[in-house]
């Protein structure tokens, strides 16, 4: 071994851990603030107690609001992995005019829908819909957001899944349903998994959506909840934030730990032209 | 044809109704003076175009665009596109051990709940006892006020960079080894490599990771969780600047037309983008 | 079990590609049948079209006297192999071999019994709960066989079956594959683009270029006689010398020699037996280095004249490469009689292996059309 | 079909009611004793009494506890469908911008009979200037709720160290600015927090801005003019000037997005001298027990003192002190099915028992007097605003443009704060109100 | 020009496997060299390890006999062609063959000429401004033979270099480099698993089986006398028939047997000649396909008899398989000559070609150690 390579690797080393650290040492907080006394909006050494954890859990609706999450998310993630998944089985493999131009404008109308003013007409129709105060409807609501970059996405998965697997299904008389239950789609199954946590994340978080289009208390899911983790002046209650930030994390990280075991966690990229 | 249109339509059918329409709606909106409350909600009336007139000589726009602008630049193109890389390519030959926790962490901070995550966040830029301030010895500053912006971009490159790691780690993998290795074997150093052979392999991808975090991040509400636009609009990004017009003004109108003059710098900077792409081949 | 008809076929591409151009094909029931020829010349194409994968553009397709030209690729009754196998990875082997199966919505129990069944026939008893990323390259081809072969097609396709193989594999798969459908008796198409796995293998090869069909036969005829000069040069596992001559003194008739002529090649001559030429023409002579005989000393009788060159080494025997008067001309010795570099050497061939092609158009000058259907 | 059109007298028979209450609090959240309130006592105490008349109502409560931006986008998007909750609590200032959009009518419009409105006893008990609350263009939309009164409190400990008497009351602005060079004197102590700056949000107007300019003796919106770039104006900004600019404040801290949290927790920790501040701060942040910065010392150590005018006399209608206050109203939906069992409920919930009730013991600042007479008395703070400020009180205007009008005063005392001059602070002042209210005509200027 | 040394050499996979396993080689100045085995017998790992591409975990490696074991690969003055050809896609022909040039920062004058220059050599002129996407296979791999080239190296190193080329253009591309190593006179090291390409191409072959060496020698010692059963069956285009049978009986001096002794397998006998067991010794007998003599008639002296089962086609030949006692028999003959199936056939072979190999080792019962420098 020789002088530069034993540097190279010392530098090596100490870049990994400077990045490292740059990403790990902002959730200390969430490590330490929950199981504090004095719980506050920086970080020290906490002065352990189970205090916290307990307000959180007497909490009226903390717990609940976490399985409308669960519902709303779930029903989110799987609608948008299932529909992303027929469209881009579709689009990979027909090829229509102008199908690539589609999928930006998609993609770049998916950025304005966000915004609070779009929110107007989306009410208007749910309430038309009668989807007021509907779980399901804040599911289709958030799918439809999240559909055109999830088969942005997902395509690019497809497309490498090699066309003689279809092909030999197809010989053997297969039909189109059955190509894709039995072949695309388990062989596709790392980037559907990998949309799915994505959907999940994504509507996991949203707050506005569900705020403006449920009504009752008991359906509101936790991004909703946290907002009003708040005493009458706007501060923010520190007994019980802190806690329920670290238990509105676990659903998320534990599905990407799961999908991440199972089927590895990546992407694919590149615009093949 | 008719299968796959079959399987198209579902989706279509959502994009369609959750998407599009309420897309359309808000660009009418955009033409109206339209208000939540108060006598332009009972009967708002066609403005044409003046909201867009007012946006071209509202300073609050201007410094908001600029903003967005810095916003994009240093935390999307430069920050995560760049530490995006570099864990990719450095994770590459790393031990899987070593390679398993620094993405776990990374990935992580791409993962959790945005409204998490502001709090991290301020919590870290603390003024007080925040964590930054702890570590560089320099109690007392006030980093959120003082600097913003560069807090900003600070902040979503942290929250971004898994999605470019995980783009580049797939788009690396897909040049074949032997053409790193024909580099080596002639003695090429480490930025030659990555100049005459990785760039080149992995262009595409560059493109659709800088297009698709640009998008986002040009769209992204989180800097409003963190600094609410302050102080004094300093840190005031559009979708922030969107958000005040029309909850604190109450004016929808004129928050559409904005958000959809940002739909429109989107789509320039897209198109350029796919010029770009286009170029390649 | 069925034969094959095609007529007129042809097939383009959207992109404006014939890659199949006007074939008339007829595979006989039971027949292992090579479609050879070198890469790009449409056997792929020709094979999925058969199969259904693509359509034909103009022409038919009739297997077991049924025009299926039309017809779905599920429905034609042929089972195919593909080039990469094609096995799903996400399914075990007896999945696998069993999907055919499923997707016609045959029970469990029938499933797990031919799956066993047929693992049986091609030895892969104890692989049937491995996924295919767990198995060799030669037992991943068997599954691919096993599979088809469970699908109960009556016609088997198999596109280059033995090419992902390696070299001593490839060899074993070819006798494999040649006892399995002998003991099958199913009509099998195969591509490949090797002439010695075709030689080896088929009962009938057609040899193709450029979508068109250049030569139909035996393995037998197809090597010895082979129709023109394209044919002439892929057949054969050195290649044929391929030599431009000309005719110099014929017997028999004037043009249709019936015993034996002479053709001044290389700076020398040599004899050929039962062609069609006028002395003075302006012919290729095509001789394989097989026939060609390598001697020191005189010889009396047509001989060509030249240095050794180069000398490689083929096992028992050496391809030696002999300059005569310019021209580069192949000769396989037995190894024991290689000759050094730079020696001088008489070659002779016998006159019936001593081939005349037209200089012009590469077709073979035989008394007899050389494609004996 | 506008409400206006309706029969007020529908389903007044009606045997099986359904109401739907409409708030933004929450159990274990944001006003979180509001929300208890309504569903354990209030409701439950309300179906008992229907059911003594016969009549079997279901009340839902819809909580929200959000913040109020989007609390007031929800409410306007369901009731510019004609739909949402029979009642529903509102902030003051939003009256008038939802009565200019039609979501709510006068009281008498939707139940009908201005009697049966009028003749309400409540009302009696309900100080003129506290129904201005519900009230818009002089007539009743809703019932107010709860109110409050801003005042300086001062920390005694630290006017002791620096020789100020613990019964300080100063008389002018001046007096004022003196205490705080006098705490100055003191190490690591913010003499004077008076809230300035964009990221405060309404705290600065209403913790900062009003307060003075009513000290001034003008307010914000006088004959239906919005305040311009005026004298008095700059006399407030001048103030923001003098304190920010010679030590007397932190400038940094307005800037922050937790500046407001963090003044409180600083007044803890006896870092802060006076902070103008509504009776929530001695109510909710320093209250020793569950405060949100605790102070257990609280009843010896903070001090509270009426907001001086500029000079004596000097004030809005000349008075030698003033003050602000807010608060909510309670509404009734125009398009609810059941306006008379509304009604009927909203009179239950303003009676003197459930207003009480809705205390649960806390003492707090009631619309009602006759509550405020007997609950205040034990504690001297809150007897001191009810007694003392909400008589010289002030109310913002409920109007649809105040919430710009308040961002444009915010955005002047963030320049101002951040180091610009008056001057200039006042003219883009100017520019932005003539914006935000349509015209220079609805502008009083100079 | 330089040769290479290496010693003791074993190379470590982070996974544990020992793909190169303590091997000792010599490949001298200027020889062409084959690395030849299966798959996975770390052929590929053994040229890594050289190029330095893979660091070696014991052992040494020295070039021009310095000690380059712990050398950057760019400073060994090796060049190397990867089996896919590594070409850049995104350069031209040109930029491609200069790129070595570039990284060391030569002028762009020189690199022009380079380019011109080496591209005369391997017949691209015309080709240099092209994308390797442009070109045809062969093309490709000597545009990678010309950056090789280029890199002046004193050592090229190939690793199967003519698998990507489709059956008739190995043949061209084995001529071309074999000539253009002969010209260069640059010490070569090549990979391959197919043997009849060794064969061809070696002045000398190193065989490998897991990591470890089985046989060196030159191509005609590996071919006629293989030292153990695996190289035998892994040498040659037909694989060598492997017998177990019995020495029956012996002349000479009881264990070296001088002139002919006799063998008894597959239900008859064959004689040997010059091998070291006793009578009654357990051995494997190994005669190629292409030694055995068949004939329909009686014979005198050891033969076996047995019945045709298949014959395959090999072009001038065909290799027939023979049913003796159970066992089956590889046998080539001239096409002319091939039996129907069901014959009854008599085999016989000189004693020369039948190697004796000790049933438990795989051994070479040789007198003389089969392996000669
Ligand atoms: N999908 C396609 N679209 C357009 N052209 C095609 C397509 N597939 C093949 N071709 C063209 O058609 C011709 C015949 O291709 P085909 O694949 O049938 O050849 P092949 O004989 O199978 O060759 P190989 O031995 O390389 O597999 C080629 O020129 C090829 O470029
Ligand atoms: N990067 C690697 N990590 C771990 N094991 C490896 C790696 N590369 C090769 N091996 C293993 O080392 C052994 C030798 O591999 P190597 O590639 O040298 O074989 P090879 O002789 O070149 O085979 P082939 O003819 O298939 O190319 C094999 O068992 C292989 O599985
Ligand atoms: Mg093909
Ligand atoms: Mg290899």
């Amino acid at each position: 071994m020789t002088a530069g390579f034993v540097v190279r690797r010392i530098g090596f080393y100490v870049l990994i851990c400077a990045i490292t650290l740059f990403f790990a040492v902002p959730m200390l907080w969430i490590a330490s603030a929950p199981f504090d006394k004095n719980p506050g909006l920086g970080v020290h050494w906490p002065d352990w107690t189970l205090e916290n954890v307990r307000k959180t859990l007497e909490h009226p609706y903390a717990m609940h609001s976490m399985v409308n999450s669960l519902l709303i998310c779930v029903t989110t993630a799987v609608a948008v992995t299932a529909f992303a998944a027929l469209a881009s089985y579709a689009l990979s493999r027909v090829r229509i005019p102008g199908r690539d131009a589609l999928l930006y404008g998609l993609l770049l109308l998916s950025s304005v829908v966000t915004g609070t003013a779009a929110m107007v007409p989306i009410f208007v129709m749910m309430f038309q819909l009668g989807l007021i105060d509907s779980r399901f409807g804040v599911a289709l609501v958030m799918t439809g957001g999240l559909l055109p970059a999830a088969i942005f996405i997902l395509k690019d998965f497809v497309d490498a899944v090699p066309k003689s697997y279809e092909e030999s299904a197809r010989v053997f008389g297969a039909s189109t349903g059955q190509i894709l239950r039995d072949v695309v789609l388990p062989v596709a199954r790392p980037g559907l998994a990998t949309i799915m946590v994505w959907a999940f994340v994504n509507s996991w978080g949203n707050f506005l959506v569900p705020f403006l289009l449920i009504r009752s208390i008991e359906k509101q899911p936790g991004a909703v909840l946290m907002q009003t983790l708040t005493d009458e002046g706007g501060s923010v209650n520190l007994q019980v934030l802190p806690v329920f930030s670290l238990l509105f994390s676990i659903p998320v990280v534990v599905l990407y730990l799961l999908v991440n075991s199972r089927y590895g966690f990546r992407f694919h990229g590149g615009i093949k032209s | 044809m008719g299968r796959a249109f079959g399987f198209v339509s579902p989706a279509m059918l959502l994009i369609g109704a959750f998407l599009v329409f309420p897309a359309i709606w808000t660009i009418y909106i955009g033409l109206t003076n339209y208000r939540l409350t108060g006598i332009e909600a009972v009967s708002p009336s066609m403005v044409g175009l003046s909201n867009y007139t007012k946006a071209l000589n509202d300073a609050l726009f201007h410094n908001a665009l600029w903003l967005t602008l810095l916003f994009v630049l240093g935390s999307a193109i430069i920050g995560q596109n760049i530490l995006g890389f570099t864990l990719a390519w450095v994770m590459r030959r790393t031990r899987p051990a070593v390679r398993r926790t620094v993405e776990a962490f990374v990935l992580l901070a791409w993962i959790l709940p945005s409204t998490v995550v502001a709090y991290l966040w301020v919590a870290f830029f603390d003024r007080d006892g925040g964590t930054l301030n702890n570590i560089l010895g320099t109690p007392g500053t006030a980093w959120l006020i003082d600097y913003p912006m560069a807090c900003l971009v600070f902040f979503n490159t942290w929250r971004g960079t898994a999605f470019s790691m995980m783009l580049y780690s797939s788009a690396l993998q897909a040049v074949p080894p032997s053409q790193l290795e024909s580099a080596r074997m002639v003695g090429a150093s480490g930025w030659q490599t990555l100049r005459d052979v990785v760039f080149p392999h992995i262009r595409g991808h560059v493109l659709t990771n800088t297009l698709l975090i640009s998008l986002w991040t040009a769209n992204d509400f989180s800097p409003f969780l963190l600094t609410k636009g302050g102080p004094n609009h300093e840190s005031e990004t559009v979708p922030v600047y969107i958000y005040n017009v029309a909850l604190q003004g109450g004016e929808l109108g004129y928050s559409s037309a904005i958000s959809f003059l940002l739909l429109i710098a989107n789509l320039l900077v897209s198109l350029i983008y796919l010029r770009l792409l286009r170029r390649r081949s | 079990m069925a034969g094959i008809d095609i007529e007129g076929l042809a097939t383009v591409y959207p992109n404006g590609v014939r890659a199949v151009d006007g074939l008339d094909l007829h595979v006989a029931d039971g027949e292992f049948f090579a479609l050879l020829g070198p890469s790009g010349c449409g056997k792929t194409t020709l094979l999925r079209t058969i199969a259904g994968l693509e359509s034909a553009t103009e022409g038919k397709v009739r297997i077991d006297a049924v025009d299926v030209t039309r017809t779905e690729p599920g429905k034609r009754g042929v089972a195919m192999v593909f080039q990469d196998y094609a096995l799903f990875p996400h399914m075990s082997v007896s999945e696998n071999i069993t999907y055919p199966l499923k997707v016609r919505r045959v029970s469990a129990a029938t499933r797990a019994e031919t799956a066993e069944r047929t693992a049986g026939e091609l030895s892969l008893d104890g692989l049937l709960e491995r996924k295919p990323a767990q198995l060799s390259g030669g037992q991943q081809q068997r599954v691919a066989l096993a599979r088809a072969i469970a699908s109960r097609g009556k016609v088997l396709l198999l596109d280059e079956p033995l090419s992902n193989l390696d070299a001593r594999l490839r060899l074993e798969a070819r006798t494999f594959l040649k006892k399995l459908q002998r003991d099958l008796g199913i009509t099998t198409v195969f591509v490949t683009h090797d002439q010695a796995e075709a030689l080896a293998l088929a009962d009938r090869i057609a040899v193709m270029e450029a979508g068109k069909l250049r030569q139909l036969g035996s393995p037998r005829e197809v090597f010895a006689r082979p129709a023109n000069t394209f044919v002439a040069n892929f057949i054969g596992s050195t290649p044929m010398n391929l030599l431009p001559g000309t005719v110099s003194s014929t017997s028999g008739s004037e043009t249709y020699v019936d015993e034996v002529g002479v053709v001044s090649v290389a700076g020398g001559s040599l004899s050929a037996a039962t062609f069609s030429a006028p002395a003075g023409a302006e012919v290729t002579v095509g001789v394989r280095p097989e026939y060609l005989t390598l001697a020191s000393g005189d010889v009396t009788g047509p001989a060509l004249r030249g240095q050794v060159v180069v000398a490689e080494n083929l096992g028992t025997q050496s391809l030696v490469s002999v300059d005569c008067d310019g021209t580069l001309i192949g000769v396989t010795v037995p190894e024991e009689n290689e000759p050094e570099p730079g020696t001088t050497v008489v070659l002779t061939a016998p006159a019936s292996r001593v081939l005349l092609y037209d200089r012009e158009s590469g077709d073979l000058l035989a008394r007899q059309p050389a494609t004996v259907a | 079909s506008d409400s206006g059109d309706q029969d007020t007298n529908r389903n007044a028979d009606a045997k099986k009611v359904e109401l739907t209450i409409g708030s933004n609090s929450i159990k274990g959240g944001k006003s979180s004793a509001g929300a208890t309130f309504i569903q354990d006592v209030l409701i439950p105490k309300f179906v008992a009494d229907q059911k003594g008349k016969g009549v079997d109502v279901t009340v839902k409560f819809q909580g929200d506890g959000s913040d109020d931006e989007v609390y007031k986008q929800k409410l306007s998007l369901d009731l510019s469908n004609k739909s949402g909750p029979d009642l529903f609590q509102i902030d003051g200032i939003w009256v008038g911008e939802f009565a200019q959009a039609g979501y709510i009518k006068p009281l008498t419009d939707t139940v009908g009979e201005a009697s049966k409105v009028d003749d309400w006893d409540g009302w009696k008990q309900i100080p003129e200037t506290v129904q201005q609350l519900g009230s818009y263009n002089g007539k009743r939309y809703g019932v107010p709720g709860g109110t409050d009164g801003r005042v300086l409190f001062f920390n005694k400990k630290l006017f002791e160290q620096a020789g100020l008497p613990a019964d300080w009351q100063p008389k002018s602005w001046d007096d004022v600015i003196s205490a705080g060079q006098a705490l100055k004197k003191l190490s690591g102590v913010t003499p004077i927090q008076i809230n300035g700056g964009t990221a405060m949000g309404e705290a600065t107007t209403m913790q900062g801005v009003l307060p003075l300019l009513v000290g001034t003796g003008t307010t914000v919106n006088t004959d239906g003019k919005w305040l311009g770039d005026t004298p008095k104006l700059r006399q407030v900004l001048d103030f923001y000037h003098q304190i920010y600019s010679t030590g007397l404040g932190d400038p940094v801290l307005q800037r922050e997005a937790k500046g407001r949290d963090k003044s409180f927790a600083e007044f803890a920790a006896n870092k802060v001298g006076i902070l103008l501040e509504s009776d929530y701060f001695w109510r909710s942040v320093v209250e020793p027990k569950e405060g949100v910065a605790k102070m257990a010392d609280r009843d010896s150590a903070v001090g509270y003192a009426l907001i001086p005018a500029a000079l004596p006399g000097a004030g809005v209608k000349g008075q030698d002190f003033v003050s602000m206050s807010g608060g909510g109203a309670t509404v009734i939906n125009p398009n609810t099915k059941f306006p008379q069992q509304a009604w009927e409920l909203m009179q239950f919930w303003n009676s003197a028992e459930m207003v009480k009730a809705s205390l649960d013991g806390a003492a707090k600042i009631t619309q009602r007097s006759d509550v405020n007479a007997e609950v205040l008395a034990g504690d001297p703070m809150l007897n001191f605003v009810a007694t003392k400020v909400l008589p010289i009180t002030q109310f913002r205007p409920g109007l649809a443009e105040y919430p710009k009008i308040s961002a444009a005063l915010q955005q002047a005392t963030a320049d101002v704060v951040g180091g610009k001059s008056t001057d200039a602070a006042a003219q883009a002042y100017q520019k932005a109100v003539e914006a935000a209210a349509g015209g220079k005509d609805k502008v009083a200027g100079n």
